[in-house]
Parts: C-alpha cells; structure tokens; sequence
C-alpha cells in the first residue's frame, strides 16, 4: 500500500538519483514540473472532450463521435487545427502585448500548480504561505485578461476584458473570504498543513473534512459558486459571451495563441476545483477509515474528477447571468455571507464543542441571513438600465 | 553565487521595468510596466526570504494597484496620444536634475556606510504564524488602524468617483457596486 | 543569498530616484501615482533589506513596517486614482501642469 | 464627589463620541442628532463641575495625569491632562456655554436643512476645546488646537453655498495657519531644548522650575533669551487664533457662519483659546529676570484694543461690530495677561466669554426676529417689538462698556486697567486701554440706540420676539454676566485667589485703596462720556425714519470712511501680497528658464538677476510709507507664495532638493 501510495515520489528521486549530485535538487524541481504538466496537459484534453460528450449527453445528443473511438481523439484533431491554422494578428494591434497576453494568462495558472498536495508528501514545493502564494499568482491573470484585450484595440474585446476583470476582482473577493474559515481552522497557511489538519474521524467514522461542519458547508459553495466565476465557466462566462461580445477578449485571437486562451482557462479551473479539494474535501485523504488502503493520490483525483462533473453540470443546467446580476450577486450576497461565515467560524471555536447545540448555533447564524438576503435579492425587480452606447 | 546571480538578474530587470514605467509614451505601457517592476520588487522580497512580504507585495501591487492602474487610464483617456501632445512637463530638466541630485545623495551615503560589505545573517525567516502572532499582540493598534484606513479609503474613493446623477429627484436605482462603474463608465463611450 | 546590503540598497536608491524622476517630470497624474508607488516601494525595499541584514531578523520590525506600508499604499493608490478620476471629469484633462487652481 | 483626575479625558471624550455618532446619522434625524449633541454636552458639563468642585478642595491644587501615547526608539512621547483652577475654570465655562448655546441653536437653526450636520460639528468643536483646556502637553494641546481650527473652519462654511462664506472660511482657516506654523515651530523648540512637551510632570514638566531656568538662562539670536524667542513663537500661535493684530483680518469674515457658531467660536471660547494658551504657558512667558515676550503682548494687546474698537465705531452690520468689539476685547485680556498676570486677563476672558456669548446671541435673535436682516441702518425700534431680547440685550452691552458696579465688564475691565496703571513699563497701554474703553462704550451706543430705539424701519417692522427655546438662554446668560463680575472685585478677589491657590478674604477696603478708587471714577466717568456723546449722535438720529447716512459721516466723512473701510488693512495686504506675488513669480521663471534650462550664459543671467531684483526692490520702494511689520509679512507671504504656484510637481521638485541637499549635509555632517 505504501509502495503504491508514493509510487510517483519514488519514481521522481529515482530518476533524479541518475543525475549528478549537485544537479539532483534542480532536476527534481524539473521532473515535478514536467509531470506537472504531462499529468494536466493531458488532464485538459481528457476534459476538453469528456464536457462535450457529458453535455451532449445531457442535452440529448450524441456529442463528438467521429474520431477515434467513440471520437476520442477528437482533442488530438482540435489541438492538430489550432496550432496549423494561420496566426492572425490584426493591424491596428499592439503587437508586443498582444504576443504577449497569452503566455501572461498561462504561465502563473500552471505555478499555481506549484503548491497543491495532490497525494501525501506530493506537492512540488512545499511552503509555509502557499495559499497566499496561489492568491497572488492568481491576480496576475487579470492585468494578462487586459493586456489581451486592450491590445486587440477591438471594442468588444476591451468591454470583454473589463468585464472579465471586474468579475474576477469581485469573485476574488468571495473566493478569498471563504477560504480563511479554513486556514482559521488549520492554523497556517500551508496547503499540507490545512490537509493535515482535516484527518482523522469523528466517531470513528465521519471525516474530519471541513466539508462537515456548517461553516465548512458554507464555505464550500461559496468557493465553489466564486470559483466558478473565477474561472469564467458557466454560468458566469459572460466575459466571453460569444453571442454578446464574440467571444470578448479573445475575438482576434487564433491558432496557437487562442489555443492557449484556451487552456489557461481550463487549467485556472483545476487549479482552483484542486484548492476546493485541499481547503473543503480533506485534500488526498480517504473519506473512511477502511478505505485507507487506495492510495492518497487516487482519492485527491477521485475528488478532483467528482467536482469537475460538478462544473459541467452546472454548465449544462444553469442560464448565462446578466452583468448587473453578476456583480451584484457578488457583493450583495456572496461577500456578506462569507464575511458571516468567517464569523461563524469564529464562534465555532470559541463555543463549547457540545455538538448539536454547536451544531444548531452556528447553521442557524448562517441559514438565518442566507434566507434573509435571498428573500431580499429575490424580491427586486429587474431595474430598466439605459445603455448609452446602443443609441 | 547562484542566489547573487539571481539577485542581479531580477534587480535589472526590476530597474528596467521601473525606467521604462516612468518613460514609455502610452500610458497603458507605463501601468504594465510598473506592474512587472512591482512584481521585481516581489522576487527580490522573496529573495530576502521574506516569503510572506513578496505575495502581499505581489497580491497587492500586481493584483490590486495595477488593476486600478490600468482603470484609471482607460477612464480617463489617458492612452490616446494626441500627436502633439508633450509627455513631459515644461521643466522636466529640472526635475530630472534633482532626481539625479538625489540620487547622487543617496549612492554616497551608501557608499560612505560602514554597513557597506555586510553579509546576511543565515537563518533569518519570517515564518507566517509569527507575524500573525505579532500582528495579533504587539501591532494589535496599527493593525486596526489600518483596518479603519482601508476601510475610509474604500468609502472615500467611491464617493470621489461616483458620478454625480443629473437628477436627483428620480428615486435612488438599484446602484451598482464599485467595479461596475468603470463599466458603465465604458459602456457609454 | 550573498549580495551585500549595499547593493540593495544601491538598488533602492535607483528605484526612488527613477520614480522620483518620473513624479516630477511627466505631465500625467496617474505616472505621477505610479511613481510614487516606486518610490514608496523603494523605501520597502530598504526595509526589508536592512530587517535581513541587521543584527535582529527575529525581531520581524521591517516586515511589518512593510506590510503596513503595502496596506497604506493601496488605500492611498485608491484614493489617489478615485481622485484622478474625479479630476478628468470636472477638467477633462489629468495632466499635473494644468492643474494648478491652488496658484497662490 | 471626588473627580479623579485620571478620568479626565471623558469630558471631551463624550461630546467627540456624539460627534461621531451624529456623523453617522441620517439628514431627517433631527431630533436625535440635537438629544445625542445636547446630551453629550450636559453630561461633559455635569462632569465639569464635578471636576471644578473638586479642584476647589483639592490639595495640591494641580494634579496631573499622563500617559505614554507612543515609543520611538528611545524617546517616548507622553500625553497627559491636567486639573488646576486654570483648567477648571475654563472647563466650567466652556461646558456650560457650550450647553446653553447648543439649546439656543435649536431654535435658531430650525429652519435648516442641515440641521444633524451642524450639531455633528458643534459638538466636533466642542469636543476640541474642552480637549484644549484639559492638556496637560503642548502637543495634545495642538492637536485640539488644530481641531478646534478645523471645526471653525467647518462652521464658518456652513452654508458653503454662499460664496462669500466659502470664502471667509477659507480665509479663516489660512490665517490662522499662519499663526499656527509659528506654534508649531516654537513647539518643536521647545522640545528639543526642554526634551519634553508636557507642562507639568512632578518638577520635569517644561514649564517648570528646572527647564524654565535652563531656558531662561541659554540666549539665542541677538542676544534673546531663548525662553523669550519660544514664547513669542507660541504667542504668534495665540495672535493668529485670537485675532490680534496683524492676523485679525478672519474674525470679522469669520461672522458669515450661523450665530450660534459665531457665540460659542468666534467670541467665548476658540478666540480665547489664544488668551488661554498664554496664560497657560505663563511661567514660560514670563520667564527670566526680563520677561520681553510680556512686553510684547502688552504691545499688541493694547493696539488691537483701540484699533478694533475704532474700526468698530464705523460699522453697519450687527454681527461685524461685536466681532470688531471682540477683537478689541481680545486685546484687552492679552493687554491684562502682559501688564498683571495669568488672573487678570483670565478673569476678563471669562466675563467676556458670558457678556460677549449673550450679545452674540441677541444679535442672533434679532436677526432671527428680523428674517435674516443684519443691516442696523435698517433697523429700529425693537425695543418693544422684541422685549426680552431688548433687556438681555442691554444686560450684555451694559456689561460690555463697563457700567460700573453691578456689571461684570467693569471689573474686569478695571482689573486690567488698574494693572496697566501699575505698569512700570510705560503708561501708553493704560491711556490706550482707558480710549478702548471709551470707543467701546461709544459704539455699544451706536448700536443699541439704532436696533433698539426709536421707530421701526424697512425690515424691523414685522419683526417678532424669538421662541422661548432662545430667550431662556440669553436670561441665563444675562444672569450670569451680571453675576460673574462679583467674583474677582478688589473687595473680594476670588478668582485670582483661586486661580494662584490661596484663599480669599472679603476687605471692602481695598476698594478704596490706593489708585484704586480714582481709576474706578476714571472709568466710570470714561463710559458716561461716551454714552452721553453716543446718545447725542445717535439717540436723535434713531428717531428719524430714513437714515441711509450716517450722522458721523455727516460730520466727519474723512475718518469715518477710513474707519468704515476697516483702515483698508483687507486691501493693503491684498495690494502687496498680490505685487510681491508677481515679482516672486518672476524670479520663478527666471530660476526655471535660466539655471535649469543651462548655465551657459550664466554672466547675462546674473545681470538679469540684479536688474529683475532692481526692477522688484523698485517696484516695492515705490510702494513705501507701510510701516515695518507688514513689510516683513509680506516677504514672508510672498514667499510662501513663491512656493505655491499650484502644481504639485513643484513643490516634488523642492521636496526632493531639499532632501538631497539634507544628505549631502548629512554625509558632510558625519565626516
């Protein structure tokens, strides 16, 4: 079992064990960083075609089935097109920054990478404010979202891309406060840590996952809702809302470089669904105590790949938002409700772990405003907005 | 020598960004160049191993300010450069002058310190959990300052930048938050 | 993990003296902000530098400073550009020269 | 009740707190914000007494509290209050007029729109001065200074919609940062020679034996005691806060604020913030075997006395004649601190304080009476048509002139005169004072006779009395501006007992003593000859109907019109401070064009630079005849305004020269 569980670690330092010795730490930073990207690379493509034939599915089609088996290879032919077609960089473009939009949006996602625990000891680096380290990478691709729009000197690419950054400033907001809950509870700012923190089992047998105490609940899907917009999936997509904007930011990009786009985008949502994981679902730890013996890694992908279905559920289920309705949605709920549950955490501290008592306080504390704010936000009509541009 | 090479490669690329931040014609450029500048600043933190400092610097600076940055530009019209329009104030030698001026102050009193040639101390570190506990104990009052500061800066600038309805009588619409603004600010043009 | 102090600062003082420069030379408001930021930034820097290289790191005063400082630098930023943004509605320019209604 | 003294810090602490609160309310809630402003201050006040009846029995009669308020390095910085007759006095004072004038603004302010605004702020300004008094360091002492400038600042522009009040606002606020710069710098001197700001600190305070000595004794430029050099800068802060001349150009501006604001601010309580700032750093004043910085204030009080009350003489708004009358007033307490002490110009402060708040106060109902009308040659006739305002009123102007024996002005007024009498410097300050004193009774005449007497005119015809919500405070305060004047007679000096910790005894006879009774008839028959040549003048003029001229202009259109004009000080400082302006403005360019732009020709860019300093030295000596004062506030002003051209890259580029230059002194400095 434990062979299995560190497979991939012993794989790495027996490959660095090969190189000379004082190469062996750069060469094992190289290897986390090529499985790194093998793993998500390929993570991407599996993803690509796995939504396409799921949303099919649910919308009573057959989705791609041409190529390959059961059109399997379908991301291979998609990948072939983009990187052939022709790079198209319009005239008026500023070309530097237009060049330079798509490697900005994808270089911090996969460093992000860089600090999640995706298995016990199997995180490439180790650090003491990793969560603060993934925040911080993660604001970088607001200013490559503008760089790509405002370079484009395309009208509909820069509303696209102010759009996109105020969602993502707004979103960030929500994101962030969700999370603290956590590190309160974990008391550090580690990822390992915070993992390392949720083991165990109350009674034997329900983990000890933040998941199961109602700021954890909470928390949770307001991660999970800020997520979402974070990374501009449905039904938060907006920013790229083809039959508004043409697709905002991206409008004049092509081949390689939409390709890119385009997976940086899929490649923010894994980063922040493997947050989700690590914060909320007790990262790579096995959700009973008899089920330890599959190794930590399969449970963290069992997971990871459970609340990606999730994603693309949603995308299928849930209608386009209005912008109105988007930013106000995050300031008006999701920020006062994570900024209740901060407190709620607080209390569940402080309180006397006599569970139900505890238990019926704090999801009280945090039913009572959600019905409250949900009640007021649902009964406002639809304000008439004047658009001056449109006449 | 590696840590020394990396510091002189990122402190290049530090002044470098921060030269052309405060040269380049179009404003847009100054705003990205000054966000890579900060997030120079950010490796060189990270470099002093003040882990903790350099993501604040880079949530802050990259993720926050230059957003705000680039905002500003694109509200004011900054990044149209009329043909001849002059970037630089009438008496820009001057003030050129006295950078250099200070400048010069400053390297000779560098130069002229006894802490010319120290070297770091190993060990150093600034572990999180130590400057929350600070942060908590001993900078309790100016932590809470800084609460109430960011707190009235947050008010503050959005009244300074609301826009002053036309009619006042009409009942207060569903106002929207602060990020929207810019939005509809831009919609309209 | 060996440069000397003095070449921090050295660096430092480049940094204040080019935002210095850039504060003082250029006619639009928000390079006149972004270089102050450098400058502020600069002073961080000699903060942090001086905190790792004196004879206390344990005592954690300059990464405070900095991080207060970082704290007081958004505020100002916001204000500062909430205030640009103001100026460019009432003048339609945001250029510091033309700016001068204070003439005494 | 005991009040300890540690606890001091509520009684200004509760009306900041309603400050607060009242800023946070909505516009409607008006009877909140008045219950929370009024609540706060009554409590302040309450406590107040508690804390005066305390320091009544107390023993030592000085008890301080203090603080550290933040490390730096080595150095801390202590801030501290403290509780001596000085304090509690002031304390009772401003409480309770504060008290009064605050439910006198109820009915006053009404009608406005702004109503839970004004209160947040009275209570702002309220909170500030009571902070003033209380300080036991110089520093805490400036903040509230400059808090209490603030809110002055804040109230002058209430109605910042009229331009004229934007303007007086601002005027205000830049004149006395003038006088404030000056306190600051002597504050700084201060500290760095004494090590300390605090007053009294167990025998370390500043203005204590051992510093006092230690400053006494150093000398600095021309051979100036450096006790004398430091107290006249903080006296130049007193100047610029209580309008003295030169700086007492805001006051008269200062009356296009509410009335109520104009009461409380601009006569008891932040003018006399001056007053008090020097009796309270007395022993500095008068530190040394020749305390100069009380000559000083001797000088400068006496001139303000009479030129203010000249001025006074030839004005037709009701509000600008008691603020030159205040002015004159103001004088005369700097005049009794120099010539008698911290009591003498202490006990005038206070009756003035009453007296002056209830004259500001009937004004407010008159004009209130007269729907905004503030023309007195417009007026008349009142007398019957608002009777109780009419009898405080002349309570208040009775009190002002110095009617002798029942009225509180008189003796305090005669206190000072008495002293400056005994002055052994020179006699002129007592001749000045005793001409104050006739101006003032005269131009009360004036007044009074063209409100009050007579038939109505124009606007006063459908005048009415005010609600009882102002009447009742100005009785109060009527009574009090009788009765505050029985404190300190030569029969029974209380208050100067008191305010130096001894106990006082009653002996009728030193009324008698000495010059004493001669300087009594002396003024006594200074007032009778001014009411009885103001009633000759006015008291007709009163009974006819139109009166658009005025009989003195008749008579002597000269004077008048200079007096009318306020001696043309507005336009003599705006004439030089806008030439000066110019020509620095020049040098400006030139130093722009020529040093920066290349030192090439740098011999013709001398010689420009003599013959521009020609054309300036020129262009100023045409303008001679002004006498040296204001030549020397010009320059100062000119180059202030050399320095603030407006863009904000200029001053960056001082900034920064001045830093380099400080490193490279620095650096030189160290080797």
């Amino acid at each position: 079992m434990n062979a299995l569980d560190q497979i991939f670690i012993s794989v790495q330092h027996g490959m660095a064990g090969l190189a000379p010795a004082p190469l062996q730490p750069l060469v094992l930073m190289l290897l986390s960083i090529a499985g790194l990207m093998a793993v998500f690379g390929s993570c991407f493509a599996l993803t690509t075609i796995l939504e396409r034939k799921i949303l099919g599915r649910m919308q009573n089609r057959f989705g791609p089935n041409r190529v390959g088996p059961c059109g399997f290879f379908q991301p291979l032919a998609d990948g072939v097109k983009m990187l052939t077609k022709e790079d198209i960089v319009p005239f008026s473009a500023d070309k530097a920054l237009h060049f330079l939009a798509p490697v900005a949006l994808t270089v911090p996602v996969w460093l992000a990478f860089a600090v999640l625990p995706f298995g016990r000891n199997m995180s490439a680096i180790e650090m003491d404010a990793g969560i603060l380290f993934f925040f911080a990478i993660g604001s970088a691709s607001e200013l490559a979202v503008f760089m790509a729009g405002w370079s484009s000197q395309n009208k509909y690419s820069l509303v696209g891309a102010m759009r996109a950054i105020a969602q993502m400033i707004s979103y960030e907001v929500p994101l962030v406060l969700a999370g603290v809950p956590v590190l309160m509870a974990a008391g550090s700012l580690s990822l390992p840590d915070i993992v390392q923190a949720q083991s165990n089992f109350v009674w034997g047998f329900v983990p000890r996952w933040n998941v199961f105490t109602p700021w954890g609940l909470a928390g949770f899907a307001l991660f999970l809702i800020a997520a979402a917009a974070e990374s501009n999936r449905c039904p938060f997509d907006l920013p790229e809302g083809e039959s508004e904007l043409i697709a905002g930011f991206l409008t004049e990009y092509s081949g390689f470089k939409y390709a890119l786009f385009f997976l940086g985008e899929y490649l923010g949502l894994f980063a922040v669904t493997g947050l989700a994981v690590t914060l909320f679902l007790g990262g790579w730890q096995a959700p009973a105590p008899w089920l330890q013996w599959f190794p930590s890694w399969g449970w963290f992908t069992a997971k990871f790949g459970a609340l990606i279905f999730l994603f693309i559920w949603a995308r299928a289920t849930l209608p386009r938002l209005r912008l109105d309705q988007l930013l106000n949605f995050a300031w008006k709920f999701l920020v006062p409700l994570a900024l209740i549950n901060l407190f709620v955490a607080a209390l569940w501290w402080k309180v006397p772990a006599a569970m139900p008592v505890r238990w019926l306080l704090c999801a009280g504390l945090l039913v009572v405003p959600f019905v409250w704010l949900a009640r007021i936000w649902n009964g406002t009509k639809p304000t008439q907005r004047h658009y001056d541009y449109a006449g | 020598m590696p840590g020394e090479i990396a510091f002189y490669l990122i402190a290049v690329f530090t002044v470098a960004f921060a030269a052309a931040a405060m040269t380049l014609r179009r404003l847009v450029h100054c705003a990205l160049c000054a966000a890579a500048a900060f997030a120079g600043l950010a490796m060189i933190y990270l470099q002093l191993d003040a882990e903790f400092v350099g993501f604040a610097q880079l949530l802050v600076y990259v993720g926050a300010i230059a957003i705000l940055i680039v905002f500003a530009v694109l509200l004011t019209r900054g990044d149209e450069v009329a043909p001849g329009n002059k970037q630089s104030s009438p008496s820009w030698m001057a003030g050129a002058a006295v950078a250099a001026l200070v400048l010069a102050a400053m390297a000779v009193a560098i130069l002229h310190s006894p802490s010319l040639h120290r070297l770091a101390p190993s060990g150093a570190e600034a572990p999180v959990r130590r400057i929350g506990g600070e942060l908590m104990t001993r900078y309790i009052l100016p932590l809470e300052m800084i609460g109430v500061l960011l707190t009235g800066a947050l008010l503050g600038a959005v009244v300074i930048a609301m826009r002053d309805e036309p009619e006042t009588k009409q009942p207060a619409r569903d106002v929207a938050p602060k990020p929207a603004e810019p939005l509809e600010a831009l919609n309209s043009r | 993990m060996s440069a000397p102090l003095s070449h921090y600062l050295i660096l430092s003082a480049l940094l204040f003296s080019i935002g210095f420069a850039g504060a003082v030379a250029r006619r639009s408001a928000i390079i006149v902000l972004i270089g102050i930021e450098l400058m502020l930034n600069a002073a961080n820097l000699n903060f942090i530098a001086f905190w790792r290289y004196g004879p206390h790191p344990e005592a954690l005063t300059g990464v405070m400073f900095v991080l207060f400082s970082i704290a007081i630098a958004a505020a100002e930023a916001a204000v500062g550009l909430a205030l640009v943004i103001a100026i460019y509605r009432q003048r339609k320019t945001i250029q510091v020269d033309r700016l001068d209604s204070l003439k005494g | 009740m005991k009040y300890p003294v540690q606890y001091l810090w509520l009684i200004p602490a509760l009306p900041l707190l309603m400050a607060g609160l009242g800023a946070l309310l909505k516009r409607d809630q008006r009877r909140l914000a008045a219950s929370l402003a009024i609540g706060g201050v009554a409590v302040s006040w309450l406590l107040s007494s508690v804390a005066f009846f305390t320091n009544l029995s107390a023993h030592p009669f000085r008890q301080t509290w203090s603080f550290n308020w933040f490390d730096l390095a080595d150095t801390t910085v202590p801030l501290g209050w403290v509780l001596d007759p000085l304090t509690a006095i002031m304390l009772m004072m401003v409480g309770l007029l504060a008290l009064l004038i605050f439910i006198y603004s109820l009915g006053y302010m009404a009608h406005d729109w702004n109503f839970t605004r004004f209160f947040c702020f009275m209570s702002l300004f309220a909170a500030a001065m009571l902070g003033i008094v209380i300080a036991n360091s110089l520093l805490l002492l400036f903040i509230c200074w400059e808090l209490v400038g603030l809110s002055s600042y804040l109230l002058i522009g209430f109605w910042y919609e009229k331009p004229a009040a934007a303007a007086a606002a601002k005027k205000a606020f830049i004149t006395t940062r003038i006088g404030d710069i000056a306190l600051l710098l002597g504050m700084l001197w201060l500290y760095s020679q004494s090590g300390t700001l605090l007053f009294y600190d167990h025998g370390h305070g500043c203005l204590e034996q051992s510093s006092l000595a230690r400053l006494a004794a150093a000398t600095t430029v021309g051979g100036m005691a450096l006790s004398t050099a430091i107290a006249l800068l903080i006296f130049a802060g007193a100047v610029g806060k209580s309008g003295q001349v030169p700086l007492h150009v805001w006051l008269p501006d200062a009356m296009e604020g509410p009335t109520p604001v104009s009461a409380l601010i601009h006569a008891a309580t932040m003018v006399a913030a001056g007053v008090f700032l020097v009796a309270r750093a007395y022993p500095l004043m008068s530190a040394g075997p020749h305390p100069a910085a009380l000559q000083v204030i001797t000088w400068v009080g006496a001139i303000t006395a009479v030129f203010a009350a000249a001025i006074a003489v030839a004005q037709n708004d009701i509000k600008r004649i008691i603020a030159y009358s205040t002015i004159s007033q103001l004088g005369y307490m700097m005049m009794g601190l120099g010539v008698g002490g911290v009591a003498v110009g202490m006990f005038h402060l206070i009756t003035h304080a009453f007296f002056k708040s209830l004259l500001f106060l009937g004004a407010g109902s008159v004009i209130h009476g007269c729907h905004g009308e503030q023309d007195i040659r417009k007026m008349g006739g009142l007398r019957k048509l608002m009777p109780w305002t009419f009898a405080t009123y002349a309570v208040g102007m009775m009190a002002l002139c110095g009617v002798p024996l029942f009225f509180s002005g008189f003796w305090s007024k005669d206190d000072i005169l008495r002293a400056a009498w005994a002055w052994p410097v020179s006699t002129v300050p007592f001749c000045l004072g005793a001409a104050g004193a006739f101006l003032t009774a005269f131009y009360m005449t004036r007044q009074a006779s063209l409100v009050f007497l007579g038939k109505p005119v124009d606007a006063a015809s459908p005048a009415h009395e005010s609600p009882p919500v102002m009447t009742i405070p100005l009785a109060i305060l009527a009574v009090f501006a009788v009765l505050v004047g029985f404190l300190g007679t030569p029969a029974w000096p209380w208050f100067h007992s008191y305010l130096n910790g001894e106990s006082a005894s009653l002996e009728p006879a030193a009324l008698i003593a000495g010059p004493q009774l001669a300087l009594l008839l002396l003024s006594t028959v200074v007032v009778g000859a001014a009411f009885f040549l103001g009633w000759r003048i006015y008291g007709k003029a009163a009974l006819q109907s139109s009166r658009e001229i005025d009989p003195m202009q008749k008579s002597l259109p000269g004077l008048f019109g200079l007096l009318q004009n306020k001696l043309f000080i507005d336009e003599i400082y705006a004439a030089t401070f806008l030439r000066l302006n110019a020509a620095f403005a020049r040098f400006a360019d030139w130093m722009d064009r020529v040093i920066w732009g290349g030192a090439v020709n740098a011999l013709s860019a001398l010689t420009v630079l003599c013959s521009r300093l020609n054309r300036s030295f020129d262009d100023s000596g045409i303008n001679a005849g002004f006498d040296l004062g204001c030549a020397e506030l010009r320059g100062a002003g000119g180059f202030l305004s050399w320095m603030q051209n407006g863009r904000v890259q200029r001053y960056l580029r001082i900034a920064g020269l001045g830093l380099g230059l400080l490193l490279l002194a620095l650096i030189w400095g160290c080797k």
